[in-house]
């Protein structure tokens, strides 16, 4: 491969995104040659990888910059000139607390759903999905994204299909295929766009900024958009791309569902953000009905579905299609409020979601089965875990003053400032979220427990407590006080929402008594 | 209407039937050694027009590579196997498969005979040094070889080691195998024609 | 001194979350104390603020302390701010004071359950989010306290989870709040939209300066979510189901404080609701319907206190009848009374069922009155006062709301007096049942209930209870007695209540007492005969005999199929439609898609294996056909 | 001078086409391999034609290569074609379908 050579001046000090991306992903490859026999090792060396990651990220937050829209701490060198590929990576407000979220969730992940079966494999491949995860979201190279990208299906691939329960094997092979299926088509637009971008400048570049200076006609671009559009619809999933998930959900580990869930969707959301409203601004502005309506959809269908679940994992799986459409809505409403609200989502769903996963893991431990219909009364066994359990069905239900609330409540009012109706039609999703997540707490956790129940199912341990904690704290605290990421993203949020304005020549939507003296319906449309 | 001298004309001409002949003898005759021999024909009609068009030395390798150690192997490996049989021509097994053989022939004729007389092949070309009679000849000719082409040069040879060695491995007697080898010894000649039918 | 407006929802709020680490350690009674402690402690702060903001005058009797921003978005600011001004003092006063007297009956009540450290969380839970809920200074912070008591309200009815009963009763409030909450949401989306704030002082400021068509959607939309908390038709299904949780609960949530959460939003944008009238005219219809709806099946139950939950029901309708017709004063003046007299009652209901052992069946009591007698002075206070008798507190709040309903139109009023009348009558035909008449406890054999509290498996011997429960009946009895003297309406210097609110208030259309005052006489007089009237009918008829069917039509029993109605055409539906959606859509239609795009690439898959025969001849025939295929396109690519 | 490069061309693409036909029709792998190098041929001719055409000895160097490569194959073939006659008699190419997808 080519060279990394330096070519600008604006690398920062020290090279803390190339660092907290390679990381782990080296120390995932040390831990893969370690010996198999000795599990202890493995965990020690790659808690340590882990950690050093976690700590990087946190450092990285704290550096970061408040108030700035653009990239910071750049890294920037040629890497394949021949192909115009470069090691490009920065941060922003988009990607800071994904990539915390990642640093997070991964030895939460991995420590609070231990395998006992081939630990050292397993940790390998958890701390590579990491370094791909955060290599996604800091690539600023739309090649080099791709790459990461593509390499986080492979350590989930062996994740599910290697420790999964009984239909692993289909399970895996639905998801690999379908979402390699999505990506080839952003291949496909990720080739034509530098390929237009080429003929127009003479230059091959696959740099993001570059490429969006690329003047595309309307329909080329939408094409495009399209393209990149169906593999980040897949991974997030977007109704109706979404039956993989379920699937893979309900047959992949804990840990594999958490980052599945917690983290890989969020590359969705998150491509939707940094790859189509950049590129393709005008085509996003055009069809943002259309995702707005599936977002719409998403919401209300995954809430449906999810009601009538017995599976506790299958469960979380519509939850989650019922969540992201909210990050989906907010994307698309192209206001600072709805998107601001879309990234705060992403982060709440992830650390939520990775509770619940956590949460379902230890009940199956404990009672052997995720079945809701065989659970009931664990509250009066483990009112501690139930009590856990009651916060975050509370923060997936939107409840003020947990996280779930803050993120909803702004995606439903930025898009009810454009799109009135869709935000309406939204808000149901409000009330089906307390149905079916409160139905299902009901038969897992109230009534009176069975003699299999009482004998088997047992309060939550302090290493138990101890993975959640964090997750229960950033519950409450972002509920509470999300003022510290809110300034961290709007920043970013203001200058996405005005490229995209410009692009299609439209003014931000007013709001307060000046604008509605003119229109007296309140501006809707 | 050719354009040049007419002893050229004539070895150019009589170098080509020899050529077509040779060739027609390959695909027609039903002996493998008479294929074999009259690949020898061929190739030295090919070495009379390497001569001609003053590529002495390739035409010295083509006598000696081909017809010295090529087709002396192919003979060799007839003999040793004891193959000298008459193939049955009669018969056509695949289904349309001279029919499509021969519709393919003549689209693979027209279309390079109509590339000949064409001028998209003419356009200017990179030169790495020019082609001259005698030993100023051969000298630019090892000098690009040795120089321009140094890599292929390389990895060619690499690529005769690698021959060498799968040959043995392949040839060698009871090492389980090669990769094409696969057991098939218990099928009889019956089996196999049935295979064939489907 | 207004300073303190912060101590007043911490307090609760710190001692929850002390209760939440040491609550199992401390154990009964000590965490209950303490809970106790803080609710009271946040009842001084209460009072330390009113002190404070009286120090002020007119429009500056209002103090906002922002502690942070909460939601800082682009143009879109939302403060952590707590209000400190006349209405929601009010509120904070009477919200802190009742519940301290409810916690300190809890401990007594609660004696010997298993969770009795949990309770108290919950309760401190609560009251942390009501008063948050009157004391925000924006429509977000209110939002951020009515959905805390909405969950605390889940946590505490569905407190005796083990009892499906129970647990779905829980589920059933949060879900029929949160449909309502949608509208709240929508009004705030609507506002921001329309003013760009949501605090309280800019909403109203603006209020004139906004579209009406828009303002009206604004306050319908409220009231939309008031109509779920404040239990208004349709959506007061859950507040009779709500009884499945414990009587202090009921007289907590379900009377004194949650419930009122919806009439104080209105009253809080009363000064858009006065620029608004036909929202006015919805809120009263709304209201007037619930009050006789509610009432009329208060009159058939047999549960002492599901009478309870539908007087409640009936009483806010009462309450929004006032907001309606912009007599937000007497709605105020109501809602404060009603926590007195609806405490007084339930927790003398509570009473009752303690010393019944849990028994709620009104048929199977009678005669209570020598056995407890303190209990039945206590219900009979809350029936002279409920029912609106001269001078009890009922008497003085309602006629202010049934004058506010006649200077709007006489219809209204007469159907306000109508449900005055059997207001009295069903209070009657309880108090009657239960303290009247025969034993009837030991006729029929007794099914045991969940025996939850240790004293549940004695033999029953009624009986009043201990100073714990008893001090917090008789101190609301007083007040129940002395309630009206807040705003008394011989002369203006005797309406307390109204000087007080006005900075906090709109300007109704028409101000309150703008009758000429032989009117008001006349109505007050009209007022009074029905109550005792009403009351004497069911004395009549129900302090001899137990049984009347005749009376009791099975359609009041189910409260109209109302809620019948609506479980069998949204929850069933509902379900239905989660069913088909999971096992038909899901797997058939949208997995079918996928499942036929992979179908078809396998059929052309197979297709394709036949062509690759295997046979070396045939592949390299494709080979040179594919040859001449690139020639071809070569030699046209290059013009030959 | 000698004749034009067209002609030679001609020539080059009748020896291919024959290599070609052969190859498809015959089924003695022997004489297959014949025919493939009677491809290589013409191709090397043609290479010589245009080396002398544009005077550049690069085309005479692909020759070169080409040679060496087509020894290559002759003798994997062949290697492949002796180990083939152990497992079994016949040296028809329609015997070895196991590449049958």
């Amino acid at each position: 491969m080519g060279n990394i050579v330096p070519s600008h001046g604006a690398a920062s000090a020290l090279p803390y995104l190339t660092v907290i991306i390679l990381l782990p992903i080296i120390f995932g490859l040390v831990v893969g040659v370690l010996p198999r026999d000795k599990a202890i090792v493995a965990k020690v060396v790659g808690g340590i990888g882990m950690l050093a990651t976690a700590v990087l990220a946190v450092a990285i937050m704290f550096i970061f910059a408040t108030g700035k829209s653009g990239y910071q701490m750049v890294t920037d060198h040629t890497w394949i000139s021949q192909l115009g590929i470069s090691w490009h990576f920065g941060v922003d407000g988009l990607s800071l607390f994904l990539v915390v979220l990642v640093a997070l969730l991964a030895p939460i992940a991995l420590y609070g759903a231990e395998e006992k079966y081939r630990t050292t494999s397993f940790i390998s491949w958890v701390l590579i999905l990491e370094g791909a995860c955060i290599g996604s979201f800091l690539a600023l190279d739309v090649f080099v994204f791709f790459i990461f990208f593509e390499l986080t299906l492979i350590p989930t691939y062996f994740m599910v299909a290697g420790w999964g329960g009984k239909e692993r094997g289909k399970a895996a092979l639905k998801f690999f295929l379908y979402t390699l299926l999505g990506s080839a088509f952003l291949l496909a637009g990720m080739l034509i766009l530098a390929g237009l971008h080429q003929s127009q400048t003479g230059t091959l570049t696959f740099d993001l900024t570059a490429l969006a200076k690329t003047h595309l006609t309307y329909s080329t671009e939408v094409l495009l958009f399209l393209c990149f559009s169906a593999a980040f619809a897949v991974k997030t999933p977007i109704f109706p791309f979404h039956t993989w998930s379920p699937l893979a959900y309900k047959e992949s580990p804990i840990a594999g569902a958490v980052m599945l869930a917690g983290v890989m969707a969020k590359l969705g959301t998150y491509g939707l953000v940094r790859f189509d409203l950049t590129l393709f601004p005008r085509a996003s502005y055009r069809l943002a009905p259309l995702f707005l309506t599936l977002g719409v959809i998403g919401i209300i269908y995954g809430a449906v579905v999810a009601a009538w679940q017995k599976d506790f994992k299958r469960l979380v799986a519509f939850s989650s299609l019922s969540h992201l459409g909210f990050v989906v809505l907010g994307i698309f409403a192209f206001t600072v409020q709805g998107l601001t609200g879309g990234i705060l989502q992403m982060f709440n769903h992830g650390i939520v979601t990775a509770a619940m996963f956590l949460l379902i893991g230890m009940i199956t431990k404990r009672t052997g089965s995720w079945q809701i219909s065989s659970l009931g009364g664990i509250q009066r066994v483990a009112p501690v875990l139930a009590g856990i359990m009651m916060v975050v069905v509370l923060a997936g239900l939107g409840l003020p003053g947990l996280n779930g609330f803050i993120g909803e409540f702004l995606i439903l009012t930025g898009t009810f400032l454009i799109h009135r109706w869709w935000a309406v039609a939204a808000a149901g999703g409000v009330i089906l979220s307390a149905v079916y997540l409160l139905w299902a707490y009901q038969r897992a956790f109230h009534g009176t427990p069975d003699e299999g129940i009482v004998s088997k199912m047992k309060e939550i341990n302090f290493k138990e407590s101890m993975i959640l904690a964090p997750l229960i704290a950033l519950i409450v605290l972002i509920g509470v006080f999300p003022a510290p990421m809110l300034d961290r993203i709007t920043p970013t949020v203001n200058s996405i929402v005005a490229h995209v304005d410009s692009a299609n020549h439209v003014s931000p939507p007013s709001t307060g008594a000046k604008s509605t003296l003119s229109s007296s319906n309140g501006g809707g449309k | 209407m050719i354009g040049a001298s007419f002893p050229d004309e004539l070895t150019f001409f009589l170098a080509a039937i020899i050529c077509v002949i040779g060739a027609l003898g390959v695909v027609l005759t039903k002996h493998p050694v008479r294929a074999a021999l009259s690949l020898v024909m061929t190739l030295f009609g090919v070495a009379v027009l390497f001569v001609e068009q003053q590529a002495d030395f390739l035409a010295a390798v083509q006598v000696i590579v081909y017809a010295g150690a090529i087709v002396v192997l192919f003979l060799f490996v007839i003999m040793l196997l004891g193959v000298d049989k008459v193939e049955a021509m009669a018969k056509e097994p695949l289904i349309g498969q001279r029919i499509a053989a021969l519709l393919v022939g003549l689209g693979v004729l027209a279309l390079i005979g109509v590339s000949g007389w064409g001028h998209w092949y003419s356009g200017s070309m990179s030169v790495v040094g020019s082609t001259s009679l005698g030993s100023a000849g051969i000298r630019s000719l090892a000098e690009a070889t040795f120089t321009t082409y140094l890599l292929p040069f390389e990895v060619t040879s690499i690529l005769l080691i690698i021959v060498v060695m799968g040959a043995v491995v392949l040839v060698r007697r009871g090492g389980g195998g090669g990769p094409g080898a696969i057991d098939k010894a218990s099928l009889s000649d019956e089996d196999l024609e049935s295979e064939e039918a489907q | 001194m207004e300073h303190a407006v912060i101590f007043i929802p911490i307090i609760p709020l710190v001692s929850a979350l002390f209760l939440i680490s040491f609550g199992k350690k401390l154990g009964e009674p000590l965490s209950g104390w303490i809970a106790t402690l803080a609710v009271g402690g946040s009842f001084v702060a209460s009072v330390i603020t009113w002190i404070g903001v009286l120090g002020s005058h007119g429009i500056d009797r209002t103090f906002i302390q922002h502690l942070f921003t909460w939601l800082p978005v682009g143009s879109f600011q939302v403060q952590m701010a707590f209000q400190a001004d006349p209405l929601s003092v009010t509120m904070a006063l009477f919200v802190s004071g009742v519940s301290t007297l409810i916690h300190l009956y809890s401990i007594e009540y609660m004696h010997g359950d298993k969770d009795f450290p949990k309770f108290f969380i919950y309760l401190n839970l609560f009251v942390a989010s009501m008063l948050i809920l009157v004391l925000g200074a924006n429509l977000l912070i209110t939002f951020l306290g009515w959905e805390g008591v909405g969950v605390c309200s889940y946590f505490l009815i569905s407190f005796w989870f083990e009892r499906p009963k129970a647990a779905t009763a829980g589920k059933k409030a949060m879900i029929v709040n949160r449909i309502a909450d949608v509208g709240f949401l929508m009004a705030m989306f609507l506002a921001f939209q329309s003013i760009g704030s949501l605090n309280y002082s800019n909403l109203i400021s603006a209020a004139p300066h906004i579209s009406h068509t828009t303002l009206t959607a604004i306050v319908v939309l409220a009231f939309v979510g008031a109509m779920g908390k404040s239990a208004q038709f349709p959506l007061f299904g859950w507040l009779a189901d709500a009884m499945e949780g414990p009587t202090p609960v009921s007289a907590l949530i379900h009377a004194a404080t949650m419930v009122t959460a919806g009439v104080f939003l209105m009253v809080r944008l009363s000064p858009l609701l006065a620029l608004a009238p036909g929202a006015a005219h919805f809120i009263t219809i709304i209201g007037i319907i619930t009050a006789f709806v509610a009432a009329a099946a208060g009159t058939s139950q047999n549960d002492i206190k599901k009478v309870l939950a539908y007087s409640t029901v009936s009483q806010l309708g009462y309450m929004f009848i006032g907001v309606g017709s912009g007599a937000y004063v007497a709605a105020i003046f109501l809602m404060v009374t009603h926590a007195f007299y609806k405490a007084l009652l339930f927790l003398s209901a509570g009473s009752v069922i303690h010393g019944m052992n849990d028994e709620q069946d009104l048929k199977a009591m009678g005669a209570l009155r020598a056995l407890m007698p303190m209990t039945a002075l206590a219900f009979f206070v809350g029936w002279m006062a409920i029912a609106g008798v001269p001078p009890f507190a009922g008497f003085f709040s309602k006629g202010d709301v049934l004058l506010g309903a006649y200077q709007q139109n006489i219809f209204i009023w007469l159907a306000g007096v109508i449900t005055a009348g059997l207001t009295s009558y069903y209070m009657g035909r309880e108090f009657c049942l239960a303290f009247l008449g025969k034993r009837r406890w030991e006729e029929k054999p007794k099914v045991k209930k969940a025996a939850r509290s240790s004293h549940a498996a004695k033999e029953v011997h009624p009986h009043d209870p201990g100073f714990k429960m008893l001090g917090p009946i008789l101190l609301l009895a007083g007040l129940a007695v002395i309630g009206g003297l807040l705003n008394l309406p011989f002369a203006s210097s005797l309406k307390v209540l109204e000087h007080w609110l006005a900075p906090s208030l709109g300007i109704a259309p028409t101000p309150l007492h703008a009758a000429s005052s032989s009117v008001q006489w006349v109505l007050a007089v009209v007022d009074a005969i029905v109550a005792l009237g009403g009351g004497y009918i069911a004395f009549a008829i129900w302090s001899k005999k137990s049984k009347h069917p005749e009376l009791e039509p099975v359609f009041l029993q189910s409260a109209w199929y109302i809620d019948a109605t609506g479980n069998a055409v949204v929850a069933k539906s509902g379900t239905r439609l989660a069913e088909i959606s999971a096992d038909v859509i899901e797997p058939v239609v949208i997995d079918g898609a996928v499942v036929g795009v992979v179908n078809i690439a396998k059929f052309v898959g197979v297709g394709l294996h036949k062509i690759a025969s295997g046979f070396v001849r045939r592949e390299a025939l494709v080979i040179a056909g594919g040859t001449v295929i690139l020639l071809l396109a070569v030699g046209i690519r290059g013009g030959w | 001078m000698t004749v034009s490069v067209s002609w030679y061309v001609i020539l080059g693409a009748i020896l291919f086409t024959i290599g070609v036909v052969g190859l498809l029709v015959r089924r003695n792998v022997l004489i297959m391999l014949m025919c493939i190098e009677l491809m290589l041929n013409a191709s090397n001719l043609t290479f010589v034609s245009f080396a002398r055409q544009h005077q550049d000895v690069g085309g005479q160097a692909d020759v070169f290569f080409v040679l060496v490569v087509a020894a290559a194959e002759v003798v994997v073939g062949l290697a492949i074609i002796v180990s083939i006659f152990r497992k079994r008699l016949g040296a028809t190419a329609d015997d070895l379908s196991s590449m049958k997808g």
